[in-house]
Order: C-alpha cells, then sequence, then structure tokens
C-alpha cells in the first residue's frame, strides 16, 4: 500500500514538475507581450531625441524597412554616427576588438557545449530507454548522468562569461551597445527570462534524475530534457538574432531607425541558415568535446573495465558528433547561398576575396576532420577479432583519401615568388590549375565522404560474417553502388569541365545525391545484411590503439579551430561595418587583420578553451560514482552503430 | 561471403556483379538527371549541343 | 622526365591515374617481394622510399613547375598519408618503431654510432632550419594579389551608376531586343560578317574591333593573354580562355574592371600588379559593353549569373 | 661509451654553447632579447627550480632517489625555460602586424611548437602528470599546425576606406558657407552656377532653371524665387494656414506640419514635399497639377542628407 501511494505521489510531482516547465518556457512569452506593448511609451522617448535631431520634428513618421521595404512608423533614434575617440570608443592600452573576441568566442564555446551536452543526453537517454539489453540501458543512463553534470559546471561558468561579455561591451563599445540594446531591448528581456527557465529545468532534470528513474516517471524525465533543449534552442536562436541583424540588418529604416516590428529585427534574412547552422555545429562540436573528455579518462585509466568503459564513451560521442557533422557542409552551403543573395559583395569577400585565405583553412581541417574520422575507424577495428580481413585495404582507402586531399588543396591563388611565376607562365597551372576549380573540390570532397562512408561499412562487418540468403547478391550490390558512385562523382567532376558555369553549377546536386545514396543506402543495406550475423569474435572495448584516442582528441582540438575560425570569417566579413550599411565602425580597429593574426587569436582561443574545460572535467571527476561495474566485455555493437 | 545454403560459382559471382554494376549505373545516371531536372538543368547538355 | 610528355586537354586526370598507377606498382613490387622472393622490407625504409619518391615525382613530372607553397602542401599531405598507411594496424605500426626503437635504445655498435651522430647533428639541424629561415633574403617578396577582388556594390562609370547586382549588359539580346541569357549559345557559331547578321551578332562584330583597336596588344589576339606586349608584364595579362578567369565572373564584375583598371582595384587586389588602364577613360560606356560581349562569344564562356 | 649520460651531456653543452655564442657574439639579436625577456619574465620560478636542484643535490645526500630528482629539475628547468622564451615570443611580438618581416608576428605559432617539445619532453620524465602533458601537448600541436599554417600564407590586411565626407554642421556655418555648400549640391562646385549644364549631387538643374529666361519647361525657372515665393503663398491654391482644403495628392510634409508661412519655409516645404502645392502648369500629365513630378529631395533617388536640405527652423 504505501508503495502504491509513493508512487502515486511521484506521479503527481512529476506532473507538476512538468507543469511548472511549460509554464516557464511560456512565462517569457506572457512577459514579453507587455514589454512589447511597453514600447508605446517608447515613442514619445524616441520623439524626444528626434527633437533634437534637426530634421524630424514630427511624432509619427513612416520609414522604409531595409529589407522588407515595408513602410513602419519610426521607433527608434537612428544609428549613432560615431567617431574616433574615446567617448565612442574607449581605450584601454590594447586592441579593444581583441578583448572582446576573447571574451565572445570563450563565452560561446561555453554557450555550445552547455547547448549541445542537453541535446546529447536527450539522445543518449533516450538510447538507454528504449534499449532492451538491461546492461545496456544503465550504461546509456549513467552516461547521460554524467554528462549533465559537467554541463552543470560549465553552465555557470558559461553564465559568467555572458557577464563578462555584456561587461566587456559596454565598456569597449558604449555607444554601439547602446544603440544594438535599444532595438533588441524586448528580445534581450526575453532572453534573460529564458536563460533563467533554462537554469530552473537544468537543475531539476538533473536533480531529478534518481527520483525519476523507473517507468513512466522516466518517460516525463526524458520529456523533461526535451523541453530544456527547446529553451535552450530559442535562446540560441535570440542570440544569433543579433548577430544575424548586426551582418544583415532588417526591420531598421537606412538611417538605423527601429521601426516597431520586433519580428523583423529578429528574422533577417541570414537567421534562419545562421541558426541551422550553429545548431548543427554546436552538436558536432559537442559530440567533440565528449569524445576528447573520454579519449583523456582513457588514457589515465587505471583499469580494463575503465578503458573500456571510456572507450565506448569516445565511440558513441564520436559517432553522435559525425552524424551532426555530415549534414554541416550542406547548413554551410545554403548559409553562403544566402550571403550572395543578401550581397554580392559579401560573398565574394568570402570566397574570393579578402577571406578566401581563410577558407583555404577551412579547407584542410574539413579535409582533416574527415581523414581523423577514418583514422578513428581503422584503429577500432583493433577491438574486432575479424577485422583482419579488412585490414588489407586500408592503404588502398588511405591512397584514394590523400589523392582527394591533394586535389582539395590545391589552392585556386598559388602562392609563389615572382620566380616561380614566369617559370609557371602565368598565375594558372596548366595542370594544377584545374584543381583550383569548384568542379574538381566538388567532385574531391565527395570522394572523401564516400570514403569515409566505405570505412564505416566495414568496421560495420569487421567482425561478422552476414548469413542472410541473399548475403552474395547483397554483396554484390554494395559492390555495385560504391563502385559506380565513386565513378559517377568522379565523372560529374570531370564532366564539369565541359559545360558553361550555368549548367556546371547544378552538378554539385547530383553529385551530393550520389554520396547520400551510399549513406543511406549502403548502411541500411549493410545493417539489414548483418542482422543475426555469425560473430568472428566479440568487441573489446578499451582494446584500442593510443593512436586511436589522440584521434579523438585531435576531432576535439580541430571542431574547436574551426567553430573559432568560422566565426572570425563570419564576423569580419562586414569589413568596416559595426552593423552593415547601417552604423560604421569608426574606432581605430575598423582594419581586417591578417590571416596569421586571426591564426592565432584562435589558436590561443582555443588553448584557452581547453584548458578551462579540463579544469571543468577535473571537477566533474572529483565526485564520479565508480563506474557500474558491468563488464561490457562480449557486448554488441552498440545501438548507434546498428540501427543508423 | 558465401551462403551456406548453396554454392555460388565464380561464374555466377561475375554475373551477380556485372548486373548489380549495371543496376548501378543505372540508377546514378537516373539520379543525375533527376538531380538537375528539379534545378531546371539539362544533364544530357553535352551531347545534345 | 619531363621527356615523358602530357597529353594536353587530359592532363589534370592523366596526373591522378599516373599517381594511381605508381602507388599500385608500389604496393605490388613490395608485395612481391614478400610473397614470392621472401625479403621483408622494413616498413621504415618502405615509407622513407615512399616519400622520397613523391617528392621527386612532384618535383620533376609534373611541367611546368609547380611553386614551392604547393609543394610543400603537397609534401606534408603525402607524410600524413604515409603516417596513416604505416600506423593503421598494431603490426605495422611496430615493424614501423622497431628501427628507431632500436636505435634509441642503441644495443648495437651500429645503433650507438647512428645515435650519437643523431644526437650531435640534431641541435645543429635544427638550429640551422631556425637561422635559414629568419636570415635576411634577396628573392623578390612573395606577392599575394588576389585575382579576383570582391567588387564594390555600384560603380560610376561616365558619370552614370551601374549597381554591379542588377545591371546587366544592354547588347546581350535577343533578336526582338530583349535581354537573353540564350541568344549566346543560339550565336556561337553563327558569322559576325554577315550583313543581315542579328542585332546581336553585329555588336559582337563592333565589340571584336574595338577589342583589336585596343586590347589585343596585350590580351592576344587568340583572347589568351599572349599578346604581343603580354610577357613585358608581371603578372601576364588575364588569359580570357582560362577557365578561372571570365568564365567565373559576372559579366558586371567583367565591366568594372575594364572601366576602372588596375589602378581601380581595391585594397586586397594589391601589391600593385597590373597595368591595365582605366579603360573609361578611352571608351565609352557602350563599347566596354560590346567588348565584353565579344570576349565571351568568342571563348564560349558564359558570364557567371547568380540565379 | 656513448652513454645515455654522455649523449646527454654533450647535448646540453652544445644547447648552452648555442646559447652562449649568441650573447657573445650577436648580444643585440632577436634570439639575445627574446632570451633577456624571457628570463626577465619567469627568473622567479627558475630561481626556485634551481634552488630545489641545489637542495636535492648536496641537501639530500643519503636519499636514494637523489640523482633521480636532481636529475628531474634540470628538465625542469628546461621546460620551464622554453615556456618562458615561448611566452616571451608572444609577449614581444603579439601586436606587431608587419607582414614580410622576417622574424616577426608570423612566427608565433613557433611559441605553440616550443610548448609543444617542452610538454613532451616533460611528459617523458614526470610520470604523474604524464597523459595531462602528452595530450595538452597533442593540442599544442595541432594548433601550432593550424596557426602555423595561416601564418604561412601570404598576409593581408586591410583599411577600411576613407570614412565619409564629413559635412559640418549647417547651423555653424556662416551664410556665405552655406550657400557654397548649396551651390555645390545644385551645381557640383562652387562657382559653377554660370556653367552651361553645371550639375551637382541635387540634380536641380536637370528640371529647373536657374537663369533669368532660361529655358525651364519642367519645372518653374527659379530665379528670383524669394520674392515670388510670397506670391505663391498667397494663392488661393495654396491655401495657407489650412492645408486640408488642397487639391492634392499629399496635403502636408509631414503629419501636423501645417502650411508655409515665409518664403524660406515655402522653399524648404517644397523640397520635402513637392506635392504640397503644384505651380499651375507643372504637374504630373493627366493629374490636374494635383501631383508634383519632382521626387522629395530627402529621399532616393536624389536623397540628399538632412544637413545638405535648407532647414525649417
Amino acid at each position: 500500500m504505501a508503495t502504491i501511494t509513493k508512487q502515486a505521489r511521484n506521479k503527481i510531482w512529476a506532473f507538476l514538475a512538468l507543469g511548472t516547465f511549460v509554464g516557464l518556457l511560456l512565462l517569457p512569452l506572457f512577459l514579453s507581450l507587455p514589454a512589447g506593448a511597453g514600447d508605446t511609451p517608447a515613442p514619445a522617448a524616441s520623439t524626444a531625441s528626434a527633437a533634437a535631431a534637426p530634421a524630424d520634428a514630427k511624432p509619427v513618421e513612416k520609414s522604409r524597412d531595409v529589407w522588407y521595404k515595408t513602410e513602419g512608423p519610426v521607433v527608434g533614434a537612428p544609428a549613432p554616427k560615431t567617431t574616433d575617440s574615446a567617448k565612442d570608443y574607449p581605450r584601454y592600452n590594447f586592441e579593444s576588438r581583441v578583448i572582446l573576441w576573447v571574451a565572445l568566442q570563450q563565452h560561446l564555446y561555453y554557450g555550445s557545449f552547455v547547448l549541445a551536452v542537453p541535446i546529447f543526453c536527450m539522445i543518449v537517454e533516450y538510447l538507454g530507454v528504449i534499449t532492451k539489453d538491461k546492461a545496456l540501458s544503465r550504461k546509456y543512463d549513467q552516461l547521460a548522468y554524467d554528462f549533465v553534470k559537467i554541463s552543470l559546471t560549465a553552465y555557470s561558468i558559461t553564465a559568467l562569461l555572458g557577464g563578462i561579455v555584456i561587461f566587456t561591451f559596454l565598456t569597449l563599445y558604449p555607444t554601439f551597445f547602446g544603440y544594438l540594446s535599444s532595438i533588441f531591448r524586448p528580445v534581450m528581456a526575453t532572453y534573460a527570462l529564458l536563460f533563467i527557465a533554462e537554469s530552473g529545468t537544468l537543475y531539476i532534470y538533473y536533480y531529478a534524475w534518481d527520483k525519476m528513474r523507473e517507468g513512466f516517471l522516466k518517460w516525463i524525465h526524458v520529456a523533461m530534457s526535451v523541453i530544456l533543449n527547446v529553451i535552450g534552442t530559442v535562446l540560441m536562436m535570440l542570440a544569433n538574432s543579433w548577430i544575424a541583424f548586426m551582418q544583415s540588418p532588417a526591420g531598421v529604416d537606412a538611417d538605423g531607425r527601429y521601426l516597431g516590428n520586433v519580428w523583423h529585427v529578429i528574422h533577417t534574412t541570414l537567421w534562419n541558415p545562421i541558426n541551422v547552422h550553429r545548431l548543427l555545429g554546436n552538436m558536432a562540436f559537442g559530440g567533440g568535446v565528449v569524445a576528447a573528455y573520454a579519449a583523456y579518462r582513457f588514457l589515465t585509466a587505471k583499469s580494463d573495465e575503465e578503458r573500456s568503459h571510456y572507450d565506448w564513451m569516445g565511440y558513441v560521442a564520436m559517432f553522435i558528433g559525425i552524424c551532426f557533422l555530415i549534414p554541416l557542409p550542406f547548413a554551410g552551403y545554403w548559409l553562403m547561398r544566402e550571403v550572395y543573395a543578401y550581397r554580392q559583395q559579401m560573398g565574394i569577400t568570402l570566397m574570393g576575396g579578402l577571406l578566401a585565405w581563410l577558407f583555404i583553412i577551412q579547407a584542410v581541417m574539413i579535409g582533416a576532420l574527415f581523414l581523423t574520422a577514418n583514422y578513428y575507424l581503422w584503429q577500432g577495428m583493433d577491438r574486432m577479432r575479424g577485422a583482419e580481413r579488412y585490414q588489407k585495404y586500408i592503404k588502398y582507402m588511405v591512397f584514394v583519401l590523400i589523392m582527394c586531399f591533394i586535389v582539395w588543396l590545391t589552392p585556386h591563388t598559388m602562392v609563389m615568388t615572382p620566380a616561380e611565376l614566369k617559370a609557371m607562365g602565368g598565375q594558372q597551372h596548366p595542370v594544377l590549375g584545374n584543381y583550383g576549380v569548384m568542379s574538381a573540390k566538388n567532385g574531391a570532397i565527395n570522394t572523401i565522404i564516400t570514403t569515409t562512408v566505405l570505412s564505416f561499412i566495414i568496421y560495420q562487418r569487421a567482425n561478422k560474417i552476414p548469413t542472410v540468403k541473399w548475403a552474395p547478391y547483397g554483396n554484390a550490390f554494395l559492390f555495385g553502388l560504391f563502385t559506380m558512385a565513386y565513378v559517377n562523382i568522379i565523372w560529374l567532376a570531370i564532366y564539369g569541365y565541359y559545360i558553361p558555369a550555368n549548367v556546371r553549377v547544378g552538378l554539385s546536386v547530383p553529385q551530393v545525391a550520389s554520396t547520400l545514396s551510399c549513406l543511406f543506402i549502403g548502411v541500411i543495406l549493410n545493417s539489414i545484411m548483418l542482422k543475426g550475423a555469425k560473430d568472428v569474435g566479440p568487441i573489446v572495448w578499451g582494446q584500442i590503439s593510443v593512436r586511436g584516442q589522440y584521434a579523438l582528441i585531435m576531432l576535439a582540438t580541430s571542431f574547436t579551430w574551426m567553430m573559432g575560425l568560422m566565426g572570425y570569417i563570419r564576423s569580419s566579413v562586414r569589413l568596416f561595418w559595426h552593423v552593415n550599411e547601417i552604423m560604421r565602425d569608426n574606432s581605430p580597429w575598423a582594419f581586417t587583420h591578417t590571416i596569421g593574426f586571426g591564426a592565432n587569436m584562435i589558436s590561443f582561443n582555443v588553448l584557452f578553451f581547453w584548458l578551462t574545460i579540463l579544469f571543468v572535467f577535473w571537477l566533474g571527476s572529483l565526485g564520479v560514482k565508480k563506474v557500474p561495474a558491468t563488464a561490457p566485455v562480449g557486448q554488441k555493437v552498440p545501438a548507434p552503430a546498428g540501427s543508423h | 561471403m558465401v551462403g551456406q545454403s548453396r554454392e555460388i560459382t565464380t561464374g555466377m559471382k561475375i554475373a551477380i556483379a556485372v548486373i548489380s554494376l549495371l543496376v548501378a549505373t543505372a540508377y546514378f545516371t537516373f539520379l543525375d538527371w533527376g538531380a538537375m531536372k528539379i534545378q531546371g538543368l539539362d544533364y544530357f547538355y553535352m551531347f545534345r549541343k | 622526365m619531363t621527356a615523358l610528355k602530357l597529353v594536353e586537354g587530359y592532363m589534370p586526370v592523366q596526373m591522378l591515374i599516373e599517381m594511381g598507377g605508381l602507388a599500385l606498382l608500389f604496393i605490388w613490387s613490395f608485395y612481391l617481394l614478400d610473397k614470392k622472393m621472401g625479403i621483408k622490407v622494413n616498413k621504415l625504409a618502405q615509407a622513407t622510399g615512399l616519400f622520397l619518391f613523391s617528392i621527386i615525382y612532384f618535383r620533376f613530372r609534373i611541367y611546368p613547375p609547380i611553386p614551392f607553397s604547393v609543394q610543400a602542401i603537397y609534401a606534408t599531405m603525402t607524410l600524413i598519408g604515409i603516417f596513416m598507411w604505416v600506423s593503421s594496424t598494431e603490426t605495422s605500426w611496430q615493424d614501423f618503431r622497431q628501427p628507431l626503437i632500436a636505435v634509441v635504445d642503441a644495443k648495437t655498435p651500429t645503433t650507438q654510432i647512428i645515435r650519437a651522430v643523431s644526437v650531435v647533428l640534431l641541435p645543429f639541424l635544427v638550429g640551422f632550419l631556425g637561422w635559414n629561415n629568419m636570415k635576411p633574403s634577396i628573392d623578390e617578396p612573395i606577392e599575394l594579389r588576389t585575382v579576383h577582388p570582391a567588387p564594390p556594390a555600384s560603380t560610376k562609370v561616365h558619370g552614370k551608376t551601374f549597381v554591379l547586382q542588377t545591371a546587366s549588359n544592354p547588347y546581350r539580346v535577343d533578336d526582338d531586343g530583349k535581354y537573353s541569357d540564350m541568344v549566346q549559345k543560339k550565336y556561337i557559331d553563327g558569322n559576325p560578317w554577315d550583313e543581315k547578321a542579328p542585332p546581336y551578332m553585329q555588336y559582337v562584330r563592333e565589340g571584336g574591333q574595338i577589342f583589336f583597336q585596343n586590347c589585343h596588344f596585350c590580351h592576344g589576339d587568340n583572347l589568351n593573354g599572349r599578346g604581343m606586349f603580354a610577357f613585358a608584364f608581371n603578372p601576364i595579362p588575364a588569359n580570357f580562355t582560362d577557365a578561372g578567369t571570365i568564365a567565373q565572373l559576372q559579366e558586371t564584375f567583367v565591366f568594372w574592371r575594364v572601366s576602372k583598371g588596375g589602378i581601380g582595384l581595391p585594397r586586397e587586389g594589391f601589391p600593385w600588379a597590373s597595368v591595365m588602364p582605366p579603360w573609361e577613360q578611352h571608351l565609352t560606356i557602350d563599347e566596354i559593353w560590346k567588348v565584353i560581349l565579344f570576349e565571351y562569344w568568342h571563348t564560349g564562356y558564359y558570364p557567371r549569373t547568380w540565379d | 661509451m656513448f652513454t645515455g649520460k654522455v649523449l646527454g651531456g654533450v647535448t646540453a653543452a652544445i644547447i648552452f654553447g648555442a646559447i652562449g655564442t649568441i650573447f657573445y657574439f650577436l648580444p643585440e639579436s632577436g634570439a639575445a632579447q627574446l632570451m633577456r625577456k624571457a628570463f626577465h619574465l619567469g627568473w622567479p620560478g627558475g630561481l626556485v627550480i634551481v634552488i630545489l636542484m641545489l637542495y636535492f643535490q648536496f641537501g639530500r645526500k643519503n636519499d636514494p632517489r637523489q640523482g633521480e630528482l636532481v636529475f628531474k629539475s634540470v628538465i625542469g628547468l628546461l621546460g620551464y625555460s622554453m615556456l618562458f622564451i615561448a611566452i616571451a615570443n608572444y609577449a614581444m611580438n603579439f601586436n606587431d602586424e608587419s607582414p614580410g618581416v622576417p622574424g616577426e608576428p608570423r612566427f608565433l605559432p613557433v611559441s605553440l611548437v616550443m610548448f609543444t617539445v617542452a610538454c613532451f619532453t616533460m611528459a617523458m620524465y614526470f610520470k604523474g602528470v604524464r597523459v595531462l602533458l602528452q595530450i595538452g601537448g597533442f593540442m599544442f600541436f595541432v594548433a601550432a599546425c593550424l596557426a602555423g599554417f595561416g601564418n604561412w600564407l601570404p598576409q593581408v590586411k586591410a583599411d577600411p576606406p576613407p570614412a565619409e565626407e564629413k559635412t559640418a554642421d549647417v547651423r555653424q556655418m556662416s551664410v556665405q558657407e552655406r550657400a557654397d555648400l548649396g551651390e555645390k549640391i545644385i551645381f557640383g562646385a562652387v562657382g559653377a552656377s554660370g556653367t552651361q549644364g553645371a550639375i551637382g549631387k541635387g540634380q536641380c538643374p536637370l528640371c529647373h532653371g536657374f537663369q533669368k529666361g532660361f529655358l525651364s519647361e519642367r519645372a518653374p525657372n527659379l530665379f528670383g524665387i524669394p520674392t515670388r515665393a510670397l506670391e505663391r503663398l498667397k494663392d488661393p491654391r495654396y491655401s495657407q494656414a489650412d492645408p486640408s482644403k488642397r487639391d492634392t495628392v499629399q496635403k502636408e510634409a509631414c503629419p501636423g506640419c501645417g502650411t508655409a508661412q515665409t518664403a524660406a519655409e515655402y522653399i524648404a516645404e517644397s523640397h520635402a514635399c513637392p506635392n504640397c502645392y503644384v505651380v499651375a502648369g507643372f504637374g504630373v500629365k493627366g493629374s490636374n497639377d494635383r501631383e508634383s513630378p519632382m521626387p522629395a529631395s530627402h529621399k532616393p533617388p536624389i536623397a540628399l542628407t538632412e544637413l545638405r536640405r535648407t532647414h525649417r527652423r
């Protein structure tokens, strides 16, 4: 009897908790309504300031939105015209922009991490709930729990850094900050409230973990993680609206006067592409950080048990990270397209102009990420008996990858001394010049991705022999699929040289479609074939080389570096504008730094982040319970490998 | 790789491989054509010129 | 090495196939040595051999010679590839490490000597490399020109403002005088000297006349950047037949470049290395459009469009 | 003969020899400056390590681990000095951006390499923190590669274009300056008002005549406008004091603006709201003089900025 009441009580508590979260979620909306209405006195205030300005004396002036081209009442003051003075740009004996850069970047890293980890937890917790295998299910659950714990510390650091960012911004760029906050006032209020809601949810989510362990309550707990992530994502989107506004302003007129429509200000043309790109990027980044954590614990592990646990954790994290990495280029492509559509010269500055060399670095990193992922999979084959059958193919795959990498990295504009230029007879090399264009690059990167898929398929079947009746046909089909995919991708790359540009740009779509065909058809077919397959040997978690773990660390470091780089690119494409074409940067730091300086700063940020996050890990490891003593040795490949 | 239930000769293996290659070729050609079509472009541009 | 001619037009693919074939040959020869003749070559030796070979290939096989920067990128890639290969399996990795560890452990007199020599030489090597890198050089500095710098949003020629994103060539017109993307395709083999030629072809002819009166001295009579004055300049004039020049650009971009010339290049197009005159001082707006029309017609490339 | 100890000694001798050589022969070179700076920054910590080393050497005669401890402190000192040379490199060159000058900020990634080397060297001997040092070293290595690549590429620094031409505050200007500014806007240059075809940013002469007797078909000739403006105000169609009675597409320059009372106000109103009053015969064809063909001067395509318009106040 007592137990029943206890259960019932638990249920009531759970519903109450859920209700509270939904309430918390909706609260900002309610609060922002009066905030929106609270704008009515704002016109009066702005008229007061406008009255000081020479021309606009009358209260309700209409003006035209710079992007949406709609008419709206002028509500805000025009964007301030700054001068190179201590009033607009206070000096603190150091480049203000660089200080702000560091503060923002650190905030962003931590922000991404604490946004990504709950998503990560949600997936892992869900996996734990649906997994039938009790031991594995517990393992997943424990994993998710460990991560919320780490994210708690990281969360407070994020908040702290956020405070530092606002403080730095306010101190170093008071005029600009004033302008931005005058436009985004309701958004900022909503943001602050959501932030509180997020904190509350996170803490309850964490502390209710043990209480809501079983049955229906567990589902509510999973639902809570969904709510947590919804809040987190909305938070991120609000923050994105500020940077999107700075890059592609809307909702203001040509003088930067706010026209009273918050939605226009938030929903600028680049907002959604940035949202998608960032969400995926955060996830890949979160996976990377978690993988690095696992690698760290693996390398310091004292017992085989620990080693096997952290090996497994690293694998899962890496897997989730890569899953989000693969769609990332497409999101990037969309963003780029929108940038081009918004302002052509912005697009050219990025891809062919001043910042083009940064994209070369990005290309290096994308290649490196895929190489590392492949390498990790190959190293992972050491865990399985039976993998020897496939290891002899590794060298061919290395070869294909490196050839593609060489094409991928051949710069369009080669760096050379004048003597070399004369020896070559022009800027364009007759052989290598052909590798510098889009057609070849698309072919190369798609071949690299296809090879990565192939690696994964081989990894999946490394210790298995398919026993289904149609296995020979299946194998033959896989063989045909991959062979023809390679042929098709390369053929399209070559074909691109023979047709005009307006047709050529379309070729990247079938190329990508070929790659995705391999990814989906290949992996699904392979998974079906491996149902009930004969095991040659078990997966011995923990039996991976140290190099494999360093591959994980490499992945994580590269993710971090890449985020820094892409953020720098996205931000510096505004060149000398605070708000593109609305508010000019007149500070002494309006110039664009050299690539080298950017690279040094990014390195600094990356290393600083890792130093601090190691500290967070250390804090998190202080109270970690002993890893459950369920020996995963001889266990099946965990769900991610088989189910995707 | 050989299924437990029946023997597969080398000749048959080659036949299966060739057929699957043909199927894949057809599939990818269709894919290319379709993917260009939805963008309003002509995949066989060069050959129709 | 350059005696083996590369086939014109197929060179990039040829290079890849050649590299592929050589790599297969490499793998195959060591396989034969091992399995048929019983000579097991150590992985370190194999790796070193492959690396040296790749350097030689990139250095001498490819003609014209590739700049050092690109060679360095390729060599690094090869190194990474070789590392991935030798360390892909544990046995291969141990095989690769074995000679190195033997040297460090120095159990035999030979390895002892090798170790001693390398310990003494390494600091000097590092020192030399450092010095070599830092010492002042009398070479001309490396120039980085952004060949296609970002254009301005609009450009003003003869007092008229052209918005680059929206402007179009007024002479790219079909028979009815309407702007048409397809007209060039239609008349690509047309005869501009035909008396009854459609308006488009007549504009092409006029553009050609302007080109041969003004541009071909540098850009060449085949539009390939090999005009009679071309090699007096550094860099040499743009080669319009190259897929990397006008084929990559919007027509308005070309219009901006032609009218403003070298001196109109934005900052990232510098260090100043273009002597092209600002043609707006010599040609009218119409003439510039026509000459651009001609350039595209003659090379068969289409101006880039933004969807 | 070539034992580890001997080789270690030889290596140490070479390193110290090289450093000594640099200080002796090139005391003002960059390397010497770097080392001096490093010493300046890090000497207290170094001193502590040296004291520790001396203590291990002389104070722990009976400790069986004495040799190991001394050796470890030497390695520690080595790593420590590398660390500080690397930091000194940052401190000296961080803010300098002079592309092409060797030995300057482009060599900052060398610091990262030194961190890497220091980490790995120490990891060899300090077993307790080995993994941490190795992971750190590896991260430094990855960052060094990427930053090195970034610095190896050619460097371009882009300055912003010159700030837009500043128009001084009209209210502070003398009458003559204002007149000159107006002439510049209308005719393109001071003193150009007499030139045939002179036209400025305002583009007014496209339609308006400015000289007595000049042909002015599209818009009224503006010669003598100060006196004529007063006549216009009296025109019943102008409907002074009651804009709502105007038979035009736009009745007021701005809601509540009212009508002009003086000649200057009339001219200002005409700039901001050409539709408010259309001189007979000059309206858009078919509009019965209800609409003016003139664009408002503060909106595109003319888009004069506020300060360039004449002011009501």
